[in-house]
């Protein structure tokens, strides 16, 4: 099982990646997928910019995928994380992981986004709608929390 | 007794900043000649605040400031070794 | 927050029912999708029949989706279950959980799984690839602990 | 004292079964006039029980049959209350 890392400006389409994964195959039983979306609840915002590290963000990421690969039995992995604006609805990231039962699939899509969360070099910044250019997003504590569930 | 010691060496690494980093050193990235001697990353913070206000202004809150050897992320007491790329960046906010 | 329940023998696709639930707002930053999937990893099943409970399945599966709706703040919830034969590799189900942030979505699509698999009125059959029928699949106790978690 | 009893009263209701209880009763569903005084599905079983191998084939093995009053899910002990269409079915693997 080779997990499937990308690092695009481009949208993504999550049942394409399903049905590439699981094509002419029988024995993936459960898919979980994660799609992270722009959120805009306060009307503010014309986009996130996203910036990255090239390079280390597919790294890191294929890191944390090693690591799924080797505490559930996968039968595929996949990330996407895009770069650049994102505007408010978009997709931002996607995980999914395939196993042939529930209970692995659920669990290594998880970990996954939380430590994707915490460990790929990605940092967000707003764009308002006013024109002007916000702040950098600050990171969340609780995602840090997430991560060391997994630790446990 | 150091009156025959030699310059310092120096070796040469790229280092690279992201977000708020980036912006307070003022470049994305540059290359120097670092001593040769600076064994951490914290010793290597701690000469970098020394070469002006844009490295003080951006390593102000060391705390909060991660790192990376080559690509891997690293605590302030790991060992600089032969690292050719040192990235400084405020907590990832992805996914 | 109305939930999705479609009972249906036809395929579904998640990019669109995900479409549709973000279509238009940027409220949603999460979503958590759960797939499952006919295997067959001896080589020797033909289709899986999936028989149902006309009426109760519907409303069986929005007892548990209102459930974790009052659980969760979720903003949206999507659940389909395929009926009648079904082939190796084919889509079987499909739950969809939307909320501001990934813990929520992850939580309540693990819950509506879990209790979509132990209270939805399905039962499956085996066809086999001979031509012979199968027996009734039989339940797993494995099931019934899962959806036990949640009580807890 | 009993002499003056009316006839048992019954009552009608549809009973429907899934899987391999639909097999051993041999239909998919069915409506039957059920004595009134039955109070809880397992009362019902019982009673199935006594007319014929179909049905004794059926709940061979009572601990495993479900059963739902009006599409709920309901326990053995459950009163049959006024439930209208009654089901009985093997444990469900759907999902």
């Amino acid at each position: 099982m080779t997990p499937i890392i990308r690092i695009q400006h481009e949208d993504f389409d999550l049942s394409d990646e399903i049905a590439a994964l699981s094509y002419g195959r029988a024995d993936i039983g459960a898919v979980v997928s994660f799609i992270g979306l722009c959120r805009d609840e306060a009307g503010t915002l014309a986009a996130l910019e996203l910036e990255h590290y090239p390079g280390m963000a597919e790294a890191e990421i294929a890191r944390v995928a090693c690591e799924a690969a080797a505490r559930w039995p996968l039968l595929g992995l996949v990330a996407i994380h895009r770069y650049g604006l994102v505007r408010p609805g978009e997709q931002i990231v996607m995980v999914l992981a395939a196993s042939a039962h529930r209970r692995a699939a659920f669990e290594a899509a998880d970990f996954m986004m939380d430590y994707l969360k915490t460990r790929a070099p990605f940092w967000k910044r707003e764009h308002r709608a006013d024109g002007t250019l916000g702040g950098w997003v600050e990171a969340k504590a609780g995602d840090d929390d997430a991560a060391e569930r997994w630790n446990r | 007794m150091n009156a025959t010691a030699p310059l310092a060496a120096t070796r040469t690494v790229k280092l690279v900043y992201f977000a708020w980093m980036r912006e307070r050193v003022g470049v994305p990235s540059e290359t120097l000649d670092i001593p040769a001697d600076l064994a951490t990353i914290a010793d290597l913070v701690r000469w970098l605040k020394t070469r002006g206000e844009n490295y003080e202004a951006a390593f102000a809150n060391e705390a909060v400031v991660r790192a990376a050897l080559d690509q891997v992320h690293a605590k302030p007491h790991a060992a600089l070794g032969s690292a050719r790329e040192i990235a400084f960046f405020p907590p990832m906010t992805g996914g």
